[in-house]
């Protein structure tokens, strides 16, 4: 905004993206899909704010996986660069440690954290992400309807997020008094190589029918290395592997092969990855699937979290445009409350900053050694869940 | 020649000024730190972003300089400061989230507390004996401390957030300017706890310790004392840095402190000049600015090449660190007349 | 009678310090040469030297009539020269077995039992403590110790820099005799001692090293007075 | 009255015996030798009556107070003080700063002026040569009423021994001293008595002239070079 | 059944545990050289491996080869570049420059192998062994665990020979003891260091390989691993090979049953507070001058029964 007024001054925005570290990959992605973006939004003249279009600018930092370094690079942003929105910032934590900055400065920020912690009434951070709550749901439905899974076995990271989980369980089976029980297996580390312990554990369980299907919370590659192995020790043949987005977002499901048999996983931004698949075509809107069309005309990863990370950068874009202004405050004004169209389908963002966003249930098979879609048995609107025990229920 | 020497002893006086501190050296060492400090107060008003990265400058500087007192003067390697400075911050943090205690009393409840853990791993490290054995067992410390913390529902892995700015009495250190001349009070005040340590007789026991420790008994001192002593006011120093780290930023997360912060403490101290009173601030100013200048050349991506080297370059040819190799450069002219601000 | 070492016109310096100025020495084959001088004198320095421990500034050193000049010590003890440096310096972590098998790295052709049994013939009490601790040995155990060390690669040549230091006057009296026995058997042995009177008693020939330049004292018979001389004019 | 008395004093290493029942006393004032044959005992006999080394067995009396098991820093305070055999100064520290180190109650500018250490006060310790190494560490071990030293004139040349023993008799006359030495000549000439320890074992105890005319000592120790 | 069954689990993860181990036992344990640069050597040989095979097609036998030269290529680059020039500092300014040096090496690897094949964890494949597996006595491992299994075996029966029989290894023992006194008794110095540390790092290097096979193959593979390489050296006594494998082995299996019975956040904890009082209980029972913990268990055991009768 140093341009001053009218149609020539650039819009800056600010992204704050892992690409060292031990998130790096997720940086890698998000640096792609939002260059990718911008080209597309300036090629197209730029983002029309107040009547005239104005050209795009972005200012990328590293936070190393750090919040320390995640932290300075907000500060950096929002008082040096005086960006007017920052697209992203990753990692729960590093949500807690850049919240303050973009509510002081009164600068909108994605996360792609999961805690509950930043969603104040009035907070600046906003998501368009699932958090663990919301992940774990779909799942859980599952066990509600399905006659064969009563009692439910749950490996957890260590940490918030597993910790989040455990008290969902808890909160689900012993105090809403869903039918069914859960069975604590273990809490594991992120960066854990081995899971035969866990899987031993899990068999011995299932054999003496103490649980009739396994809930994993992990995150990507944790999850990938996850199933490769319980694939490898049989475990699929027996019972069900209930999870969330981790079990459907990795990498690439392909490279899992057979092990995705028998899995059950959230898709919210996989989906588009498997719209030729009729079953999950049925659950998203035509709008979605014509902007999906265009993304794929991009140079962008066709990866479900860039889509997330673009469907973010989308959101951001509508609602400078809603606003017709730069400034942080009216901007997030104008993203509050709003129905915005996306290629992952229609979300809202609520006061809390948390999303109400469209997923469905997956079951996967195998053809051969790919992956398939085998049924959908849930999808519909996944409603924004601020705390545990969840405000909302489906 | 010889005349010149033994009048260049009678003006030492060694054996005098030996069992005491040299009260000059130190008033010379704090002097220079506050002046400084002072100088530098104007790039810190406002909201400026150079300012926020001052705030940080100086709070590592006090946590270093703690970290220092345990490497450089008994040469111990103990792995696990970031480990203190978070007891400390959580502390203070609780202190005044929970109970409400004011915040200077909080932030020294936070050093004591620190120290008193710092005691314990002094005891063990001292048992222990041999270097390589107390890095992994003060790592293995700081892992606990992260375990507890992050499965303690007060601290959790998430931290505590809304940590209030820092109070004395009836002021409060809310703007960028008002928290950076606290915290420069502060570092003056670590810089001249270091200062006396270094220039009394402990301190040159304490080096002992590291050169000869049989010698060192066998003339009637007691090693372990002195070892002890440097890592306790060491680990009091980490606290108090730990609980200024919590209120200025108004979060402290136990993540946040794990080996990468000890990691980072070590290169700031090795960087600065281990064993030098004021290597920790320099340490601090290049590592915490390094990045910022890395940024403003738009080399952000080059930033792991640029850290990474400096280290090897640092560890080939300044190996006391960049004050210690200034001084030993200055020593070598043999311009004694520089060595003021030793 | 050839010379199996011979030290040709060697300066030696430590930085801008030079330490050995125009050293020349012979050892004939056989023999017992010793270098005595005060300390601080050169004797260690010029022992490091020949044994290709440390580079000479310019000069020549020939064993066995070649030049080692340029030879790293593994070569030179490979070739048959033994050093047994001052100061019982053994590898302290190394059970006294360890270290004589260190000590053997380097020989190629040695009978190794032959020689440890050699070396325990003559410290017995190394024989009993092979399996101790070499730091935990007293002192003199230790210079033992580094004694057999030399002894154990079966040398041609044999250098003992204060091979007495630390020794009891009952085992100096043992090594003395050591020394002469090794001599007769055909090894050659080059000795640096500040103790005069063990030097007077063990050798054929004699230097003196005194401020960085090297004296030919004479054979035996010769150096008792020469050195006499040399301590009244200096040290009076 | 006696200083030091030793009694019954053992200590072992696994399955070493370095000390096997040593018992004497020292009186106040005299000068003493110890010698004996290489790993006889005497550094140990040394590490034990320091506090340096705990023993299995016995007692160590210092000035009538038991000192069996007080550690080597608080007998240092005490007065007993020692030198070690690796002669060992602080490296980092000036001569002055190591003597003033060491130095309680004794001026350690006359302790210099005495062992001719003035001169160098300003070298560091990692720049002397031996000898003055070896006056550096005699003084460190001033302070005592009780110096035990270690081989302090081994390495010395024959023109530095005649010096050494002046500083060591110039202590004498102030303090009690016990010398371990494998120089005979320079050890009888200092000493009032001499103790002979081998095999952990006090073999003999008496004066120079009386050791000098023991067969079994001239025979298995002192041999017939070192007279 | 469970508890074979946790047993074996525990030697799978032990064998991980020592297969990193193995090859850090040498560079750290018996040379002294604390390289925080390991995991990158370790990651590197898979990369490097990964390249080979995958990438360019080559048959995996010729992966594996070329993955050991290159590695061992980088670790003489290492050696000769950096930490020669740093043996002869006093001893705590060696750990801090070796610390150091080897932690800014790290994050240089780290990033250029990120730069170069991206942070996307991959999947190697290592001669289809992942999905072959045998079953025995109603537990089943792959193929690949069993080879992971032999081949940490292999490599501490190959480190024991290397340290305690062979000329080389004696050397490397006299240098680390006493550089100078090596020297001058005829220890090849820098070739003797050059070819250990190419030994080790070229060991990390096939470590890498399997790891990844085993896993998936990500930058940063091998950090989790270092500290646990760390304590299973130290553990098993600096230098000592079948000390290390032990450690490396009782590691994995107390792993394996805490998750079965622990079943809590506090693995980890209890882990390093065994740490911790195993070393406090090692200071309070070796007293001065003894170096050898079971020598001076055995001495006070001794010395109790001589007590009593
Ligand atoms: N590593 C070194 N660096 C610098 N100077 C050295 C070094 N080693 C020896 N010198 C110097 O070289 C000179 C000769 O020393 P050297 O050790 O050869 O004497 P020496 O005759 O063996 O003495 P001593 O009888 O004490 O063993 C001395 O002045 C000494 O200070
Ligand atoms: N820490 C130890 N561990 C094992 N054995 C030891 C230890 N310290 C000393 N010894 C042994 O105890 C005996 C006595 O050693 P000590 O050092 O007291 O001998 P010394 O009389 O001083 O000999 P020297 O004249 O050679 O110095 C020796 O056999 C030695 O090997
Ligand atoms: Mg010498
Ligand atoms: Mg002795």
């Amino acid at each position: 905004s140093s341009f001053g007024g009218g149609g020539g001054g650039t819009i800056k925005l600010g992204a704050i993206n892992p690409l060292s570290g031990s998130a790096a990959f997720y940086g890698e992605l998000a640096t792609k899909a939002q260059t990718a973006w911008k080209e597309q939004v300036n090629e197209n003249g730029g983002i029309e704010v107040d009547g005239s279009t104005r050209q795009v600018e972005l200012v990328e930092y590293d936070d190393e996986s750090k919040n320390s370094a995640a932290r300075s690079a907000a500060k950096r942003l929002a008082t040096v660069d005086d960006v007017s929105m920052i697209l992203s910032s990753w990692r729960s934590t590093g949500a807690i440690a850049v919240a303050p900055i973009a509510n002081q400065n009164e600068v909108p920020t994605f996360t792609h954290g999961f805690t509950p912690q930043v969603n104040d009434p009035g907070t600046y951070m906003m998501r368009l992400t699932v958090s663990t709550v919301m992940d774990a749901y779909p799942a859980l439905q599952q066990v509600e309807k399905s006659d064969e899974i009563q009692n439910i076995g749950v490996i957890a990271e260590t940490g918030d997020w597993g910790d989040d989980t455990l008290a969902l369980m808890d909160w689900w089976f012993n105090e809403s008094g869903h039918e069914g029980d859960y069975k604590n297996l273990g809490r594991f580390s992120f960066s854990q190589q081995d899971f035969s312990s866990y899987l031993t554990k899990a068999k011995q369980a299932y054999n003496n029918g103490e649980i009739d299907a396994l809930y994993v919370q992990t995150w990507a590659s944790a999850m990938q290395r996850f199933l490769a192995q319980q694939h490898r020790e049989g475990l699929h043949e027996m019972m069900p592997i209930l999870t969330g987005l981790g079990g459907a977002d990795f990498n690439s499901v392909d490279d899992v092969g057979e092990a995705m048999e028998n899995v059950y996983a959230l898709g919210v931004y996989t989906r588009l990855s498997y719209a030729d698949n009729d079953a999950i075509a049925e659950t998203i809107s035509d709008e979605a699937l014509t902007q999906f069309d265009q993304y794929k005309q991009l140079d962008a990863p066709m990866h479900p979290v860039a889509f997330n990370v673009y469907a973010d950068a989308q959101i951001s874009q509508r609602g400078i445009e809603e606003a017709g202004s730069t400034e942080g405050a009216e901007i997030r004004n104008a993203l509050v409350g709003t129905e915005f169209t996306t290629l992952i389908g229609d979300a809202t963002i609520n006061d809390r900053g948390q999303p109400a966003i469209p997923g469905a249930l997956i079951k996967f098979g195998t053809d051969g050694d790919t992956p398939v879609v085998d049924e959908v048995p849930w999808s519909g609107q996944l409603p924004p869940i601020t705390s545990i025990p969840p405000e909302t229920d489906l | 020649m010889s005349a010149d020497t033994e009048s260049g002893f009678a003006n030492r006086n060694l054996a005098v000024d030996m069992p005491g501190v040299e009260w000059r050296a130190v008033a010379k060492s704090v002097g220079i730190t506050l002046l400084l400090g002072l100088l530098a107060a104007p790039l810190v008003a406002g909201s400026s972003y150079i300012g926020y990265v001052a705030l940080t400058v100086v709070i590592f500087a006090v946590m270093a300089s703690g970290y220092n007192l345990m490497l450089g003067w008994p040469n111990l390697l103990v792995f696990c400061p970031a480990a203190l400075a978070i007891i400390g911050g959580v502390t203070s943090a609780l202190l005044v989230n929970v109970f409400g205690v004011p915040y200077l009393v909080a932030m020294v409840s936070g050093g004591v507390v620190a120290a008193v853990i710092g005691g314990f791993i002094a005891f063990s490290a001292i048992a222990i004996g041999s270097s390589f054995e107390i890095i992994i067992a003060t790592l293995a410390f700081e892992e606990i401390v992260y375990y507890v913390f992050t499965n303690w529902h007060a601290v959790g892995p998430t931290g505590i957030s809304n940590v209030p700015a820092p109070t004395a009495g009836p002021l409060t250190f809310q703007t960028q300017l008002e928290q950076y001349l606290f915290l420069l009070v502060m570092l003056t005040i670590s810089i001249g706890i270091v200062a006396v340590f270094d220039r009394s007789l402990t301190g040159t026991l304490t080096v002992a310790t590291s050169e000869n420790e049989d010698l060192l008994r066998s003339i009637g001192y007691n090693p372990k004392k002195y070892k002890f002593i440097a890592v306790v006011v060491g680990a009091l120093l980490l606290g108090i840095g730990g609980s200024l780290y919590a209120h200025v930023n108004g979060l402290i997360t136990p993540g946040g402190f794990t080996l990468d912060q000890t990691v980072f403490l070590l290169v700031i101290a090795v960087v600065g000049g281990i064993r030098t009173v004021h290597g920790p601030i320099v340490g601090a100013i290049v590592l915490v600015g390094l990045p910022e200048v890395v940024r403003m050349f738009g080399l952000s991506n080059m930033k792991p090449y640029i850290i990474g080297g400096m280290l090897v370059v640092v560890v080939l040819f300044f190996p006391r660190g960049i004050l210690g190799g200034l001084y030993d450069a200055i020593d070598n002219r043999g311009d004694l007349s520089w060595q003021f601000w030793k | 009678m050839t010379d199996l070492l011979t030290v040709d016109d060697v300066h030696v310096s430590y930085g801008d310090m030079e330490v050995i100025r125009d050293a020349n020495l012979s050892v004939p084959e056989g023999e017992v040469v010793s270098i005595v001088g005060a300390n601080g004198a050169g004797k260690t320095t010029l022992l490091d030297t020949v044994s290709g421990v440390k580079d000479i500034d310019s000069g020549d050193i020939e064993f066995e009539g070649e030049s080692v000049v340029g030879y790293e010590p593994y070569e030179r003890i490979d070739k048959g020269l033994a050093y047994v440096p001052e100061r019982h310096r053994v590898f302290p972590e190394m059970t006294v077995a360890e270290n004589l098998r260190t000590a053997m790295i380097p020989a190629s052709d040695v009978d190794e039992s032959a020689q440890l049994d050699r070396v325990f013939d003559l410290f017995p009490i190394l024989s009993e403590r092979q399996s101790q601790v070499a730091s935990t040995m007293s002192g003199g155990q230790q210079q033992m110790l580094a004694i057999a060390q030399g002894l154990v690669i079966d040398p041609d040549l044999i250098m003992f820099d204060e091979p007495t230091l630390g020794l009891a006057p009952k085992i100096v009296e043992d090594i003395r005799d050591t020394i002469s026995e090794i001599s007769e058997s055909g090894v050659t042995v080059l000795v640096a001692d500040e103790q005069i009177e063990f030097a007077k008693h063990v050798s054929d020939r004699m230097y003196l090293m005194r401020k960085n330049t090297l004296n030919y004292l004479g054979e035996r018979g010769e150096f008792e007075d020469a050195y006499q001389e040399t301590v009244d004019n200096v040290f009076a | 009255m006696a200083i030091l008395e030793v009694t019954e004093l053992n200590r072992s290493f696994g399955g070493i015996v370095a000390l096997d029942g040593v018992t004497f006393t020292l009186e106040r004032g005299t000068t003493n030798a110890i010698i004996g044959p290489n790993g006889a005992g005497k550094t140990t006999l040394f590490n034990c009556i320091t506090g340096y080394h705990i023993p299995d067995g016995g007692t160590v009396e210092f000035d009538g107070e038991d000192i069996t098991t007080v550690p080597d820093y608080k007998t240092a305070r005490q007065g007993v003080r020692r030198t070690f055999q690796e002669v060992d100064v602080f490296d980092e520290l000036t001569v002055a700063e190591n003597i003033s180190l060491a130095s309680f109650e004794s001026d350690p500018e006359e302790l210099m002026e005495l062992l001719d250490l003035i001169e160098i006060h300003d070298k560091e310790g990692s720049e002397l040569t031996l000898f003055e190494r070896k006056r550096v560490s005699l003084a460190l071990a001033s302070e005592g009423d009780l110096l035990l030293l270690d081989e302090v004139f081994s390495g010395l040349n024959p023109t530095e021994k005649p010096e050494m023993i002046d500083y060591i008799d110039a202590l004498a006359e102030r303090k009690t001293i016990m010398l371990i030495e494998h120089d005979i000549e320079t050890a009888f000439n200092l000493a009032d008595t001499v103790t002979v320890l081998a095999q952990g074992q006090v073999m003999h105890t008496g004066t120079p002239e009386e050791m000098l005319e023991d067969e079994q000592v001239r025979e298995e120790y002192i041999g017939e070079m070192a007279i | 059944m469970v508890l074979l069954e946790t047993l074996v689990n525990g030697l799978i993860q032990g064998s991980i545990y020592a297969l990193f181990a193995a090859s850090f036992t040498i560079i750290f344990g018996v040379m002294d050289i604390p390289n925080m640069a390991h995991a990158a050597l370790f990651a590197g040989g898979a990369y490097v491996f990964y390249q080979a095979t995958i990438l360019t097609g080559l048959p995996w036998p010729v992966g594996i080869v070329v993955a050991v030269i290159a590695i061992g290529l980088l670790g003489a680059i290492l050696e000769r570049g950096i930490f020669a020039r740093l043996y002869d500092r006093t001893e705590s300014e060696y750990v801090f420059a070796i610390i150091l040096a080897t932690l800014g090496l790290a994050r240089i690897f780290e990033r250029a192998f990120a730069q170069v094949w991206g942070h996307e964890p991959k999947e190697v494949p290592l001669a289809g062994l992942q999905s072959g597996s045998l079953h025995a006595a109603g537990v089943t491992v792959t193929s690949l665990e069993l080879l992971v299994f032999i081949f940490s075996i292999a490599s501490f029966a190959f480190l024991y020979w290397v340290i305690n029989h062979t000329e080389t290894g004696l050397g490397l023992q006299a240098i680390v003891q006493d550089r100078d006194l090596a020297r001058l008794k005829g220890v090849n110095v820098g070739r003797t260091f050059l070819i250990a540390f190419v030994l080790g790092s070229s060991m990390a290097g096939v470590a890498g390989v399997l790891n990844a096979a085993m896993f998936s193959l990500t930058p940063d593979m091998g950090s989790s691993l270092l500290i646990k390489a760390f304590i299973v050296v130290i553990l098993g006594g600096i230098g000592r090979v079948v000390g290390a494998a032990v450690a490396g082995y009782a590691l994995g299996i107390y792993e394996a049953f805490a998750i079965l019975y622990l079943s809590s956040y506090y693995i980890y904890a209890t882990e390093f507070a065994v740490l911790i009082l195993f070393f406090l209980l090692k200071a309070v029972v070796l007293s001065e001058g003894e170096d050898d913990l079971g020598a001076a268990i055995a001495d006070r055991v001794r010395g109790l029964t001589e007590v009593t009768r």
